[in-house]
Formats: C-alpha cells, sequence, structure tokens
C-alpha cells in the first residue's frame, strides 16, 4: 500500500512536472501580456518599460529558469494582473470551488445511487424510462440556461432563495443545484447499468436464498459491488468540477478556480494559469488516489 | 394435503424469451421428506434447476412465471404466500447451496458477516449471530474459524468456499438443503469431502437433502431416491438402486451408458518410433510458488497422453508453456528436433499450424461476436497459404461435417448453439491448420456427461482419421481412461507417477493416483460398493 | 426519494425567509458587472477601480464636469499657467488623507512619479501620461509648480483624472488598502466578493448622505439587473441594454464611447476615397437603433463625442443610400480599382453590447452593396494584435471593430493615437491631417478650439478616415430606495456623495 | 439457473433486416427519424435556407414564436437581428453536425487507438500513454484554444483539432480498462494461439468488444462538443458568424434569456433532442451488435430494453 502510494505519487509529479512545462513554453505562445495589462492607447515606450520591468523581455530559457528557481522556492511568482503572489490569489480562489464540488459530488452520489438503484429494479418499466429521458435530458441541456432560469424563476419570480452571491447557505443552494443536473444525468445511468449488472449476480440469489429483504439486497449487497465503475465516472466528473465550474461561477458571483483560471488565461497572467493548475492538478491527483484507496476499501479483492 | 416436509406437486414453470415462450419445467412432481437425500439427475436445460429455483422463490420474473401447479412447505402453500412469510422460509426452514460457491458469495463482505446475516435476518441478535457463524464454520471444518470469519471469499479455495455457503445455510437448523451441483466447479478429491461433511450433517440434523446434479457419481454416493429429468419433464423415478440397475426410460439408459470409464482400456499399439514432442524439465515460478518442477514427458504421433492433476497441480501451465503463451524460467521442449522455447517469433507463427489447443470451456473461447464461420476461416486468413479464399467456404462446411455439424450452421453465431455444439465447434477451429498435436485443456469437463461422451468420440475418431495426437489434460481420472494411451499425474507442479493407461487404472503405485481414483465416484451403486470395500485397505491419506 | 424529502424541507424553510432588511439605513449596495481585481487608485482609469475608488476614496486636483464642459477646483483650488511648459496648483488646505496625513506638495509630486513607474503599469499613467515627463516644485506648503515636457496647454484638465495617493503609499506595488483623501474611506475588500466604503467622517467637503457603500461583483449583466429587481442591490452601473426593460429603474446615459469600424486606408481597395464613402453609405445606422444599438444612441460624425471642445457639429451622420454606394463602387472599380478584393471585418467578442451582432449586421449591409466582406470575431488578446501597431504581417484590408472613450473634454487624446500617421491605433497616412494635429495640439484657448474643428471635417468630410457609428449610451438600474440619475461620468465613477435617498 | 436458458438451436432464420430491427424498438425508431430528419437538414439545409436564415431584418428582432402571420419559417420567433430561428436552426445543422461529428470521431479513434496501445503493451509504453493522458486532462482546454488560435488560422479544422484533443483522454482511458480485461478472455488466448498478430488481435478480437461502450461515450459527448464548440466561439476559433451552428446561436441568445426565451431554447432543444435521441440509437445498436443480445428485438412483439 505504501510503495502503492508512492508510486502514484511519483508518477503524478513527473505528470505534474511535464504539464507546467508544457503550459509554461505554450502560453508563451500566446501573445504579450503587457499589450493586455496595459490600456490600448498606451504609447510604446510605456509598454516597452513595462515588459523590460517586468522581465517579459527575457529570453524565454531565462524566464523559465527564473519560474523554476522560484517554485523551487515555492514560488508562484506575481500575478501581472493582481500584482500580487499569484499562489494567494489561487489559493483565494480554491476554497470556493472546493466546497462546490464536494457538496454537488455528494448530493450527486447520493441521488444518483438512489434513484439509478430504483430504476435498476425497475428495468424497462415507466419509472426507469423516465428517470433515464430525463436525466439525459437534463444531462445535454446548456448549464447557463439551467442556471439563469433558475435565478428568474426562484430568486426573481419567487423570492425562494437569493439570486447569487456567497453569505448564506441559502445562497449555495441554486448554485449546488444548477452544477449537480449534469454529472447527475450521467452518474445516474451508470449507477443503473452498473446496479442492473449486479442485482443479476449470483450472491444476489444467494442473499434471497437466504431470505435476505429486496431493499437490504439492493443497498447493502448489490450496491457496494456496483460502486467501482460508479466512484470511477465520479471521479472524472468531480475532476471537472474542480477544474471549475465556470458558468456557475460566474453567474452566481462565486470566486472560484474555474473563472480565475479562464479570465487568466484570457488575459495571459500565466503566473497565475501555473499556480491554478498545479492546484487543481495537485487536488486531482489526490482525489485520484482517494479513489483508489476507496477501491480497495470497497472491494477487499483489490490490493495494492 | 400430504405430510411430507417438501411437495411438488404439477409444477409448470415457462420463460419469456423474446417473445417466444420456453416452457423450461413442466408438470414437474416431486416430494422430499427429513432425513433422506433426493437426487434431480439431468443435464443443462433439463430444468432441474428451475424447480429448485421455484421452491426457494428464485426465478426472476419476469422473464419466468410459474404458470401451474403448487409447491407446499409442511402443507404451506409457498406459491401463495406474502413477500414477508416467504423470506421467513428461506434460509430459515428452506435453505440452498450453489453451484459456484465464488461467484455466490458476496466478494466485498467477509464471508463472517456473510454467515451471519442469514440469521440476523430472520432477527438472531448480532452478537449471538456471529458467534453461531464461528461454530458452524467450525462445524463445516475451516481452521481457526474466529480469524477466518472475518477473511474475504477470495481467500478461501474452492472447497473451502463450498464449505462456507454450507455455513450458511446451516444457521437455523433447516428442515431442506437443496444443494444446487454443489460440488461440479470442485477437484475430485475435494467433492468426496464436501459430499461427505453433506451426509454428515444430513444425518446430525435429520434434515431432508434435495441434491441437484448432472453427475450420476454423485447420485450414486449420495442419494436414497433420484428423478431423472430431460427437457423439463420427469422421465424417471425411483430409488437409486432401482433407477441404476434397472433404467426404464431410454434416456435415463442413455445418460448410464455415457458415463466415461466404462469402457475398455486402450492397448498401447504405439510402436518404438521416435516422439514428436519431447518435454524436458521444464521449471516455473510464479513468485515464490514453484509452479513446474522438471516436468519431462513425450508424446509419439497418434498418441494420446493424458495429464491429470488438480487445480495447482501444473498441467495448464505446462501446456501454455508449449504452447509458447507463458515461458517456464527453464527447460525445453523438443519438437521436430527443435526447442520450441528457443523459437523466434516468426518461428513460433509456423509452430502454430502443427500445435493446437482446444480450450475447457467453448463459451469463453469462441469469440462471442464472430459467427461459425468466420471463427474457423480466420486460421487460413493468419496463415494465408493454407487455403486460397475462394474455398474457405467449402472447406469450412466439411470441418462442420467432421465434427458433426451442419452447414447452416456457419452464419451463426456461438451463443446460438449448446455447450457441446460449441466444443465441436471450437475443435474444427483447431482442424482449420490440420495441426499434428492439439492439447485439449480440460476440453470435456464443463460438459454434460451424455455430450462428454460425443466429444470424446469425436476426438479419438478424428486420431483415428487424422492421426493427430493428443495431450488431453484433465482433473479426473475416468474421463481419460477410455481415451488415452498413457497418462502423466501432476501433482503440486511435480509428475508423481506415468505410465501406460492400464498400469495407471490397474496398479497404481503413488499414493496420490491412488487418492484420485478412489475419490472418483461410481455410479454403479454395487461397483462402487466392491471398490470401496478393496480399496479400504489400501487407501493412505490424501492430505 | 430522500432527495424529495430534503428539497421539500429545502423550499418549506426557503419561503420564511426573510428579504433584506433596508428599512432606516443609509446604506446602499451596489452590484458591478466587474470582478475587482485591483484597487490601487492608479488604475483608477480602468472603470471598475474607477467606480469604486474615484472621488469617493481618492481625489483629483481638478474635476471635469462634462454637463458643462469646464473644470472645477477639487484638491486644487485654483491653477494658472506659469509659462509654456508650467503650471502652478493651489492645494486646499487643511486636507487630510484617512490616515490623518495632511495633503501636500509631496503628495503631488509621489502620485505623479508613481503613475509613471514601470513595473506597475499603472492605468492613468500608462494612458495619459505615456509620452510626457512631469518635474515638480513644492513653493510652499500649499502650492505646487508642475512641470511637463512636452509643454502641454491643457494639464489642469490632465490632472482631472490622476488619483492623489499619500506618499507613504508603497512605490512600487499595489495598494490593497487604499488610502485618500475623499469622502469615504476604504473599509474591506473580500477578494472576489465585496468591497466596502464607510463614511469619512471628517471629510473637509459636504457630508455627503450615504453612510456604507457595499460592492458587490457579478459579472453577469442579467444577474446583476435581477438583483436589484429582487431588492438585493440597489445600483447596478453598468446593465445591457436588452435587460433595461423598465423605464422607472432603468435609466440611460451618454456613456462618452464613440463606436467606429476603422478603415485601413492604407489598402487597395480601400485606399480610394470613393470606396471610404461607399463603405460609409452602404451602412442604415437608423436601422440599428434601437434593436441592436441601445434606443438612445446617437449616429456620430467623428471620433470625439459632443462634449469636447473642437467637436464640429457642422458635420452630419452618413446618411443611407445604397445606390449612391454601388455606384461609387462602380466606379472606383472602372478606374482599376480592386474592389472584389475580401474585405475582413475583425471585430472584439462584447467590446459593447451586441458587438457581434452588430458585426453580422454590418456584414450583411456591406455584402448587399457589392463588397466582399468577411467577418471574424476575436477576444481581446488576438483584436489586439489588429488594434495597436505594429499590425500583423501580411497585411489584408481590414475593417476594425472599435470603441474610443473621450469623455475628459479635449480632442488630444484622441486624435493622434487615431489619425496621425504615427498614431498607435491609426491605418492612415495623410499630410494634411498630421499637420493639423501637431498645430491644434500645441495651440490653446479658441484657436485650438477652431482647429480641432478643422481637423474633425477634413478627416470625416474629406478624407473619410473611418466609419463613425454611434455615440454610445449605457443604462443602469436604480432602486426605487434611491434618489440618483446616472451621467456621462458614470461610466467611469460612480460618486456616492452625489446618491440620495427617496423619502418614505 | 444457468442451465435454463441456453437457446439452443431453434428454427432457423435468415439475418433478419436491419430496418424490422429498428421497428422492434419504438423509442429508437423515432430517434432514428429525428436523426435522419437532422442529417437531411446537414445535407440540405444550407443550399436550402442560407439565404433566408442570413437577411437581416431590424424590424423582427426577437419577434416572438407562434406568430404564424410572417410565414412558417417564422414559426420559431425570430433571432435579435430578426433572421428566422427555423431558418437558422436547419442552416446550423450542417456546421454543427460535421464539427460534433468530426470531433468526436477523432477524439474517438486517437483515444481509442491509443487505449488499445496502452491496454496490450508493455508497461513501459501503457504507462507513458497513461501520463500523457493525466496531462491532457488537467490542461484547460481554453489555454489550448487560445494557444491554437496563436498559432494557427481560425479554421473549421482547427476547432475540430482543440475538441478533439479535449476528448481523448475519455476515450482513452475507458478503452484502455476494458482492454486489460478483454485481453484475459480465453477467446484472445485462442487467437494467440492460432498464431493471430497482435494486430489482429487488437482490432478484430478486441476492438468489437470495446466499440459499444465507446458508441456510448461518444453520443453523450456529441452534446458536449455541440455545447463546448460554442463556448469556442467566442474566442474567435472555429464557426463565425455569419456562419452559424447550434451551440453559437444557443451562447448568443444568452443576453435575451429574460426577455426573449426562444433564442436560445429552439437550438439547445434541437441539442437535448439530438443528443437523446443518439443515445436512444446506440443503446439499439449495442443490442443489434451483440450477437447474444439481438434476439431481444427479433420476433418480439414487445419493446426490448435492459
Amino acid at each position: 500500500m505504501g510503495s502503492f502510494v508512492l508510486k502514484r505519487s511519483l508518477y503524478s509529479i513527473i505528470s505534474l512536472v511535464g504539464l507546467l512545462v508544457l503550459v509554461f513554453f505554450l502560453s508563451r505562445l500566446t501573445g504579450d501580456p503587457a499589450a493586455l495589462y496595459l490600456p490600448v492607447d498606451a504609447p510604446a515606450s510605456v509598454r516597452e518599460a513595462f515588459r523590460e520591468a517586468r522581465g517579459l523581455n527575457d529570453p524565454l530559457i531565462v524566464q523559465f529558469g527564473d519560474f523554476v528557481w522560484n517554485l523551487l522556492h515555492f514560488d508562484f511568482g506575481e500575478s501581472l494582473r493582481r500584482q500580487r503572489p499569484a499562489f494567494d490569489v489561487v489559493l483565494e480562489a480554491f476554497p470556493w470551488t472546493l466546497c462546490l464540488a464536494a457538496i454537488t459530488m455528494s448530493l450527486v452520489l447520493l441521488g444518483a445511487v438512489v434513484l439509478g438503484s430504483l430504476a435498476a429494479m425497475n428495468v424497462g418499466k415507466s419509472f426507469d424510462r423516465i428517470s433515464s429521458v430525463i436525466s439525459l435530458a437534463a444531462a445535454s441541456a446548456p448549464d447557463f440556461w439551467v442556471a439563469l432560469m433558475a435565478i428568474f424563476l426562484f430568486a426573481v419570480a419567487l423570492g425562494w432563495v437569493p439570486t447569487s452571491g456567497t453569505g448564506t447557505p441559502w445562497h449555495w443552494i441554486l448554485p449546488v443545484a444548477v452544477l449537480f443536473i449534469r454529472p447527475f444525468g450521467l452518474i445516474l445511468q451508470v449507477v443503473r447499468g452498473s446496479m442492473i449488472t449486479a442485482l443479476s449476480s449470483a450472491y444476489v440469489k444467494t442473499a434471497r436464498a437466504k431470505g435476505v429483504r429486496q431493499r437490504a439486497i439492493t443497498f447493502v449487497h448489490a450496491l457496494r459491488n456496483a460502486m467501482l465503475p460508479v466512484i470511477t465516472v465520479a471521479g472524472d466528473q468531480a475532476a471537472g468540477l474542480l477544474n471549475g465550474a465556470v458558468v456557475v461561477e460566474s453567474v452566481f458571483g462565486f470566486p472560484g478556480i474555474g473563472k480565475l483560471m479562464i479570465d487568466s488565461i484570457l488575459q495571459r497572467d500565466f503566473a497565475v494559469v501555473l499556480a491554478a493548475i498545479m492546484i487543481t492538478s495537485l487536488a486531482i491527483f489526490i482525489m485520484n488516489l482517494l479513489i483508489d484507496l476507496a477501491y480497495a476499501l470497497l472491494d477487499p479483492r483489490i490490493r495494492y | 394435503m400430504s405430510d411430507h416436509v417438501l411437495q411438488v406437486s404439477n409444477l409448470s414453470v415457462e420463460f419469456d424469451t423474446g417473445g417466444r415462450r420456453v416452457k423450461a419445467v413442466r408438470d414437474v412432481s416431486f416430494h422430499l421428506d427429513r432425513g433422506e437425500t433426493l437426487a434431480i439427475l439431468g443435464e443443462s436445460g433439463s430444468g432441474k434447476s428451475v424447480s429448485a429455483s421455484a421452491v426457494m422463490n428464485l426465478i426472476d420474473c419476469p422473464p419466468g412465471h410459474i404458470t401451474s401447479g403448487a409447491i407446499t412447505y409442511r402443507g404451506r402453500d409457498l406459491l401463495n404466500m406474502s413477500e414477508a412469510e416467504r423470506r421467513e422460509i428461506n434460509g430459515r426452514k428452506i435453505a440452498m447451496i450453489f453451484q459456484d460457491p465464488l461467484a455466490h458469495l458476496n466478494p466485498v463482505y467477509p464471508v463472517g458477516w456473510q454467515i451471519a446475516e442469514a440469521m440476523r435476518v430472520h432477527g438472531m441478535p448480532a452478537d449471538q449471530a456471529n458467534r453461531r457463524a464461528v461454530e458452524l464454520m467450525e462445524r463445516v471444518g475451516i481452521n481457526n474459524p474466529q480469524k477466518r470469519a472475518k477473511a474475504y471469499p477470495h481467500q478461501f479455495s474452492g472447497g473451502q468456499r463450498q464449505r462456507l455457503m454450507i455455513a450458511m445455510a446451516l444457521g437455523y437448523d433447516p428442515d431442506v438443503l437443496i444443494a444446487d451441483e454443489p460440488t461440479s466447479a470442485l477437484d475430485v478429491t475435494v467433492q468426496a469431502q464436501i459430499l461427505k461433511l453433506l451426509q454428515q450433517l444430513r444425518d446430525e440434523t435429520g434434515m431432508g437433502l434435495l441434491m441437484i446434479t448432472h453427475d450420476l457419481g454423485v447420485v450414486a454416493e449420495m442419494a436414497d431416491r433420484v428423478i431423472v429429468m430431460n427437457s423439463g419433464q420427469v422421465v424417471e423415478a425411483g430409488t437409486t438402486r432401482d433407477v441404476f440397475k434397472s433404467p426404464k426410460h431410454p434416456y435415463t439408459q442413455k445418460l448410464i451408458g455415457a458415463v466415461p470409464g466404462q469402457g475398455g482400456i486402450r492397448t498401447g499399439k504405439i510402436g518404438e518410433e521416435a516422439p514428436i514432442l519431447k518435454v524436458e524439465k521444464l521449471n516455473k515460478h510464479f513468485g515464490e510458488y514453484h509452479v513446474l518442477r522438471d516436468v519431462s514427458f513425450d508424446l509419439k504421433a497418434g498418441e494420446t497422453v493424458a495429464v491429470v492433476g488438480e487445480s495447482g497441480s501444473g498441467k495448464s501451465t505446462t501446456a501454455r508453456a508449449i504452447l509458447r503463451l507463458d515461458d517456464p524460467d527453464n527447460g525445453q521442449v523438443i519438437y521436430n528436433g527443435r526447442d520450441l522455447l528457443a523459437m523466434n517469433e516468426k518461428e513460433v507463427f509456423k509452430l502454430r499450424r502443427d500445435i493446437q489447443m482446444i480450450f475447457q470451456d467453448p463459451t469463453q473461447s469462441l469469440n462471442p461476436r464472430m459467427p461459425v464461420y468466420k471463427i474457423i476461416s480466420e486460421a487460413w486468413s493468419i496463415h494465408r497459404d493454407i487455403l486460397p479464399k475462394d474455398r474457405w467456404r467449402e472447406r469450412v462446411l466439411e470441418l462442420l461435417d467432421l465434427v458433426g455439424l451442419k452447414p447452416e450452421h456457419a452464419d451463426r453465431y456461438p451463443h446460438q448453439f449448446s455447450g457441446g455444439q460449441r466444443q465441436r465447434i471450437a475443435i474444427a477451429r483447431a482442424l482449420a491448420v490440420e495441426p499434428r498435436i492439439i492439447i485439449c485443456d480440460e476440453a470435456v469437463s464443463a460438459l454434460d456427461v451424455s455430450v462428454q461422451a460425443q466429444v470424446i468420440k469425436l476426438l479419438d475418431s478424428l486420431r483415428t482419421r487424422l492421426g493427430v495426437a493428443y495431450i488431453f489434460i484433465a482433473h479426473d481420472l475416468p474421463v481419460v481412461r477410455d481415451f488415452a494411451d498413457r497418462v502423466v499425474v501432476m501433482k503440486d507442479g511435480i509428475i508423481v507417477e506415468s505410465g501406460d493407461v492400464e498400469q495407471i487404472f490397474e496398479r497404481p503405485a503413488h499414493p496420490y493416483t491412488q487418492a484420485l481414483l478412489a475419490a472418483s465416484l461410481e455410479p454403479d451403486p454395487d461397483a462402487r460398493d466392491a471398490w470401496r470395500a478393496a480399496q479400504a485397505t489400501v487407501q493412505p491419506s490424501v492430505q | 426519494m430522500k432527495l424529495t424529502t430534503a428539497t421539500l424541507l429545502a423550499f418549506a424553510s426557503m419561503t420564511m425567509l426573510a428579504s433584506p432588511a433596508f428599512a432606516q439605513d443609509k446604506n446602499v449596495t451596489v452590484v458591478l458587472t466587474e470582478v475587482l481585481e485591483v484597487v490601487d487608485p492608479c488604475m483608477a482609469a480602468r472603470s471598475d477601480v474607477g467606480r469604486v475608488v474615484l472621488q469617493n476614496v481618492s481625489e483629483t486636483l481638478t474635476e471635469f464636469d462634462p454637463g458643462t464642459s469646464k473644470l472645477l477646483p477639487r484638491l486644487a483650488t485654483e491653477w494658472e499657467q506659469v509659462n509654456d511648459t508650467t503650471w502652478r496648483f493651489k492645494l486646499r488646505p487643511g486636507v487630510k488623507f484617512h490616515d490623518s496625513s495632511t495633503l501636500d506638495p509631496a503628495d503631488i509630486e509621489f502620485s505623479l512619479k508613481r503613475n509613471k513607474t514601470a513595473a506597475l503599469g499603472c492605468e492613468v499613467g500608462a494612458k495619459y501620461f505615456g509620452a510626457t515627463e512631469f518635474t515638480t516644485k513644492a513653493i510652499d506648503d500649499t502650492t505646487v509648480e508642475v512641470t511637463s515636457n512636452p509643454g502641454s496647454p491643457i494639464l489642469p484638465l490632465l490632472l482631472s483624472i490622476l488619483p492623489i495617493q499619500p506618499s507613504e503609499d508603497p512605490v512600487d506595488k499595489f495598494t490593497t488598502t487604499p488610502n485618500g483623501t475623499g469622502p469615504y474611506k476604504f473599509a474591506a475588500w473580500d477578494v472576489g466578493q465585496s468591497a466596502t466604503l464607510v463614511r469619512n467622517d471628517d471629510y473637509w467637503g459636504e457630508k455627503p448622505v450615504v453612510e456604507k457603500a457595499t460592492y458587490l461583483f457579478r459579472t453577469d449583466a442579467a444577474v446583476a439587473a435581477a438583483m436589484v429587481l429582487a431588492g438585493e442591490a440597489d445600483i447596478a452601473p453598468n446593465i445591457a441594454v436588452q435587460d433595461a426593460t423598465n423605464p422607472e429603474t432603468d435609466l440611460s446615459y451618454p456613456n462618452s464611447e464613440t463606436s467606429t469600424l476603422r478603415i485601413d486606408a492604407t489598402l487597395p481597395p480601400m485606399n480610394d476615397r470613393r470606396v471610404r464613402e461607399a463603405l460609409n453609405l452602404a451602412i442604415d445606422r437608423n436601422a440599428m437603433i434601437g434593436t441592436v444599438f441601445a434606443p438612445g444612441v446617437v449616429p456620430a460624425t467623428q471620433q470625439v463625442p459632443p462634449t469636447t471642445i473642437g467637436f464640429n457639429k457642422d458635420l452630419k451622420p452618413w446618411p443611407y443610400d445604397l445606390e449612391r454606394a454601388k455606384k461609387l463602387l462602380a466606379e472606383a472599380k472602372a478606374d482599376g480599382v480592386p474592389v472584389e478584393t475580401e474585405i475582413q471585418m475583425v471585430g472584439r467578442i462584447n467590446i459593447y453590447p451586441n458587438a457581434t451582432e452588430v458585426m453580422e449586421g454590418i456584414q450583411a449591409m456591406l455584402l448587399e452593396a457589392g463588397f466582399n466582406a468577411t467577418l471574424q470575431m476575436f477576444e481581446v488578446g488576438e483584436w489586439n494584435r489588429y488594434f495597436v501597431k505594429p499590425y500583423p504581417e501580411p497585411r489584408t484590408p481590414n475593417l476594425v471593430q472599435c470603441q474610443h472613450d473621450n469623455a475628459k473634454g479635449d480632442p488630444v487624446f484622441t486624435a493622434f493615437v487615431k489619425h496621425h500617421t504615427e498614431g498607435a491605433h491609426s491605418a492612415m497616412s495623410d499630410p494634411e491631417t498630421d499637420k493639423l494635429i501637431t498645430e491644434a495640439t500645441a495651440a490653446s484657448g479658441d484657436e485650438r478650439t477652431a482647429l480641432w474643428e478643422k481637423l474633425f471635417a477634413h478627416v470625416n468630410d474629406e478624407y473619410i478616415a473611418d466609419i463613425p457609428l454611434f455615440y454610445m449610451v449605457g443604462f443602469s438600474r436604480v432602486g426605487p430606495r434611491l434618489d440618483f440619475k446616472p451621467t456621462i461620468a458614470t461610466n467611469s465613477e460612480l460618486q456616492l456623495s452625489q446618491i440620495r435617498f427617496k423619502a418614505q | 439457473m444457468a442451465d435454463t436458458q441456453t437457446p439452443t438451436l431453434a428454427e432457423t432464420h435468415s439475418p433478419p433486416g436491419w430496418l424490422r430491427l429498428l421497428w422492434a424498438d419504438k423509442y429508437a425508431t423515432v430517434a432514428a427519424v429525428f436523426l435522419l430528419f437532422v442529417v437531411a437538414m446537414a445535407i440540405f439545409g444550407p443550399s436550402l435556407f442560407a439565404d433566408l436564415s442570413s437577411k437581416v431584418n431590424f424590424r423582427g428582432r426577437n419577434l416572438a414564436p407562434f406568430q404564424f402571420e410572417h410565414g412558417w419559417l417564422m414559426i420559431l420567433g425570430a433571432d435579435s437581428l430578426g433572421r428566422p430561428i427555423l431558418a437558422r436552426i436547419l442552416v446550423a445543422a450542417q456546421n454543427t453536425m460535421t464539427i460534433a461529428f468530426f470531433a468526436v470521431l477523432a477524439a474517438g479513434i486517437v483515444g481509442g487507438s491509443l487505449g488499445l496501445i496502452a491496454g496490450y503493451s508493455r508497461k513501459l509504453v501503457s504507462d507513458v500513454i497513461m501520463r500523457l493522458a493525466d496531462v491532457i486532462m488537467s490542461f484547460p482546454s481554453l489555454l489550448l484554444a487560445v494557444i491554437v488560435l496563436y498559432m494557427l488560422k481560425p479554421a473549421l479544422g482547427n476547432l475540430v483539432l482543440v475538441l478533439a484533443i479535449t476528448r481523448i483522454p475519455v476515450y482513452l482511458r475507458t478503452t484502455r480498462a476494458e482492454v486489460l480485461e478483454i485481453r484475459e478472455r480465453m477467446f484472445v488466448q485462442a487467437a494467440k494461439v492460432m498464431g493471430a498478430s497482435t494486430w489482429r488481435i487488437t482490432f478484430l478480437h478486441i476492438l468489437p468488444m470495446v466499440l459499444p461502450t465507446l458508441l456510448t461515450i461518444a453520443t453523450l459527448d456529441f452534446a458536449f462538443v455541440m455545447l463546448a464548440e460554442s463556448s469556442l466561439s467566442f474566442l474567435g476559433i472555429g464557426i463565425q458568424p455569419p456562419e452559424v451552428t447550434w451551440g453559437l446561436m444557443v451562447a448568443q441568445g444568452r443576453p435575451y434569456m429574460a426577455q426573449a426565451w426562444w433564442l436560445s431554447f429552439w437550438p439547445g432543444l434541437m441539442i437535448v433532442l439530438t443528443t437523446m435521441s443518439l443515445n436512444l440509437l446506440s443503446n439499439w445498436l449495442r443490442t443489434v451488435l451483440d450477437p447474444a443480445q439481438r434476439w431481444r428485438l427479433e420476433g418480439s412483439k414487445e419493446t426490448a430494453n435492459v
């Protein structure tokens, strides 16, 4: 187990380093940050002075050396745009994203597992059909559409929840609900498929022969066996959320990492981009590790 | 109603398969009393398992449903009972164990928990159930039960898992234990132990035992009475001895006639010619396990060498080494004067035409998405020089004919065939390259007895007509008795004994060979008793 | 099923949720459609920073009143020109920063210098003082002389955009707690979510009514508008035209922006005046008012808005005359002008509301007139390459979607950069134009005004340098509690002291 | 019960026509008809309605749907430039389908192939490929888009490229996982014993087993790609007005959500319906492609499912 974690960590570090190097060099191909930072009316002399002062005129390899050197001191450099340490900027944003992702995924898993199991128990019946169609429709609907409609309906017209913002738990309802939809639809399908297999397996027959109730069969015997593929897909979805729920963040005014990343890319604020990628990749790596450990926890046959 | 513990009367069960209705069980009746063993004997598709499933309310509906008949337990109608009442009987009054205990135990829960659950669901407090689970594990012969209760199914051997299944069924001392093919996936020596355990438990608790099996040996060993099923109907019923001694229905007669190991032993007319294949001192380790130790034997043209051993004996590893699927650590396999283990890829490719294999489970070994024509003709698209494409169809039909299949079968898919037919397809595929050697890895052990006999007959005729030599791998001795020229007995990676068939069967020298022979179940009750008496003096311990 | 119960419960308790209590307090909530990334006053020329900081927290020496086109005293009480390059300013006595330090000439010197610090890239400095060097001389505690090189006849106007920061502020990095002299103190900044200002009770001037202002950030303008509707905010200073549906709360204001299409007059076929005229005639400006452009926009005649000195009011908007446009094109073609050459329309996504639809509409009109126009919408980074010199090679004839802001009252901020051969955004080369610009920049008073008028007449009627579209308007949504009218200044600032509460 | 249902040779039947198999699943039939309609739109839409769909009419701006006096093309309303939404949807089908199809196809082929290689090759190669997938997965797609935009000319092909690259890891990981399982199956061993090359085993034995799973992912990806494409259009990559896709229409309708819901609703509905149809059809195809499942559709009076 220990060596497994070690090996995985090593692999992830390799991937991460590769990723950062790639992003560092490729991002420099996307134009001059100074041109975007300074007002368009700024004279060329001002631009030149700014580039010089910010080290943007140095050869790329020198810039890279600086980057690596600073990174070794846990310094991602300064955000060009905000003129504060990039890492601080990212760390302010990340907890919001993390919370949003964690809450959403917990609810998604709960909902998808319950409804997916029910669908699997009623294969081909109307409950199954309807839940499939609705979840599929929900999963392919544009998210901003859902978000804005939800605001107009529940916040403006009905006044049940605040439109946007972060102040109270009420503020979290709409964003979480909107984020919920897509992974829910997908994971519901996976739970359903996986549960159909599990429910038709031999040990379920044993349980019935023992006189175990159907509910216990479904949620104790079959579910745990059906969870492995579900967790895999849920992990992918959670990684998507950790990379940022851009639409939800910008519509609901959540200061998360997705919007930060997008803005930083469009503004060529490379230090922030790199720091954000580093943090999200790290989070995704830890999550994947936890998922692998969850595999072993769920299925005693899996040993690392 | 009668006062039988279990009474099944005029049971009929239908299945919906894609709009077609299949009558799986037709008008079946039987009864069972405490303390007795009733065997339901039948082959795949005979409806024997469905009958048992009906008793346990395990038929999936849809697609299956009981169309008529009654099942009563101590006079109570099981079919018109509420779910809750039914659950109270399942596992408590009537318990069931299954064929493949690995699949039938939930892989993700500790076995102790699963055994205890059978009692908890019927209201036993958890700690009491846990204690009882440990007791039961001890009773069925699991060592160190306290500790092993926390282990998971995959951490037990096949025989142990079946013991655990039995323990799970025994929680409340049920009146009836239904055992659905409880030993068919097990090694013969283990099978003997499990059957013995079941007998003991029946005698101890006085429960009625309903054995569902395809194996006449098991029936002879265990049953007081037997009913024989074919195509969903009971074709014969009576005491075990009567059924064996004077089978009335032709199907029963055919079954009994198909039991292996009854024909004459082949008398080797294999000359002194040089062997075509020489296996020399194969050794292989898997981690710390020494799975092959100095394995050596040879094979002459047109000869059949049987390699017999139980799981873990290294017989399949040997086959894989010969086929270059897994390379051994050292040793040689001389074919045509060359060590085939030292051949390069190109030479191995050529070698494939000479050495072919037939696998144990034809369901698994045929690509489910290819029609038969493609499965067989694939050999020629791999080895392009065998046959021009315009002759493929013709040749496929020839091969199908050779293995006893019809021309129209060429365009069907494997799932549309029965197990025996699938194995014929696999044989036809192997023959497509006109090999000199065919390795049969448990090629008949997954098949029904009557089918077994047919397939062996087919292999035999091919040997005569085409001069193919076989390496025939089996876990069971009787199967090879009629077919092999020589026998190699393996245990724990070592060849413990080898020799002519006659020598092995008539004068087994090694204790393990003797134990294997002893564990083989003799279907004829008289012969069994006689054999037992004779061996009682000789038989040493197997463990 | 658990889910349903939970949802029901949630809904049930939500209906009991009280709406924000506004009852008696004198606090306002402002919802901005940008996320405040920095708060340093030297970035106040950016509208997001300006709306929070400018004249609320930090003040300027002078203040331009667009209503009267007059320059008003703020931190400077009076000013006079000493010579061609030097101006003398009299500081308002007794003004204190929020940290209680006193305003003195050193702060003026510091603010000018800091705005020119290369590494900071201050918006104000980079935008307006890029090519100017300053030296200051303190005459006494409340008098300071500012010398500029080159000399500027409009230096006091220029200084109306320079927020004065205390010399104690950090030189080489942005402050996150701006310290100014204004009527409001910067109280809190919750990055990404909100900023809070509270009234400065020691303010030198009149005490404003609003006690506390909270700024929230919602990048989706529709949500910002909805928040005012839902009572969660009082003002959304900048909402989209399509969300401005309620005349009671949604007020328009001219926002000092001029939308244009820049013609590349240096390449064929658009180096032919007839082609440039045809381009202007082919566009039906009136059809776009109230549709893709907001109702209230005014067809533009030149780069600068009417509030600028030297605005030539004799210029007339181009009419829509498809026939004449086609005729001009045919003439040009007959003279060998390659009018079939592909003309690339370079648009910038969201440069103003409906920017893409505007370009789509204009493209359709140009196609109808017989131009071979293609459209490419870019994000700002890519668009910049086409907008600012050096232009990407190989150059192809293009029309670049532009919007220019000159709220400062003098065309100097516009003319050179847009029309001079050397101008950073210019795509024309006309000796006459260059001469007029040089003359006007150096002139002052009525002569200056007259020269600018002459320039615009030349550039727009004789030379035809661009396709002026509209003088733009913005929309604010103001909650029913407040008494506030947005003005042209609302585009760059939002003075809390101008906000009153309605009597209830 | 393992021995109850071995459907032994029943009646002989010639392989039934695809149409009959389709008819057996009513949901799939409806889906197929809808998709056929979409494909027809994609082929003929632009040539029939291109002019109508780009005719700017400021007076008809944001015309509400279901008003019959403006002609049938206006039945779904008009967009912010007064162009008929119905005509635009019909015309947009071509670009939408082209982009989504090629992006999904490219991602599927590249991801699937890499997955096959990773699953069937030595540990080192497999590890390298998997690390590559990790890197792609964490690489922000927007950054990729901006890079492509800066390095290459904006064109349809590049849009497809960006979308395809970002979707590769999904196919790669799924394929690899399945291959790892399938390669251990007996029939693969049998093919090996027959002398089949790695190529043959991979593409003729393993790929057909993986394909149904890939197909299912691909149909769900279709929706994702259609929506993602619109956000990239906002960067200036690929589809540019007056060219149009459903995704672009959805995105352009966004500012009008409160006033004119129909601007983004109809194209959004098309995306949803197309995705659902593809999904239903792929479920049906899964059944058809699996010889052991096909009976569900043969001669059945009921709809097949499970």
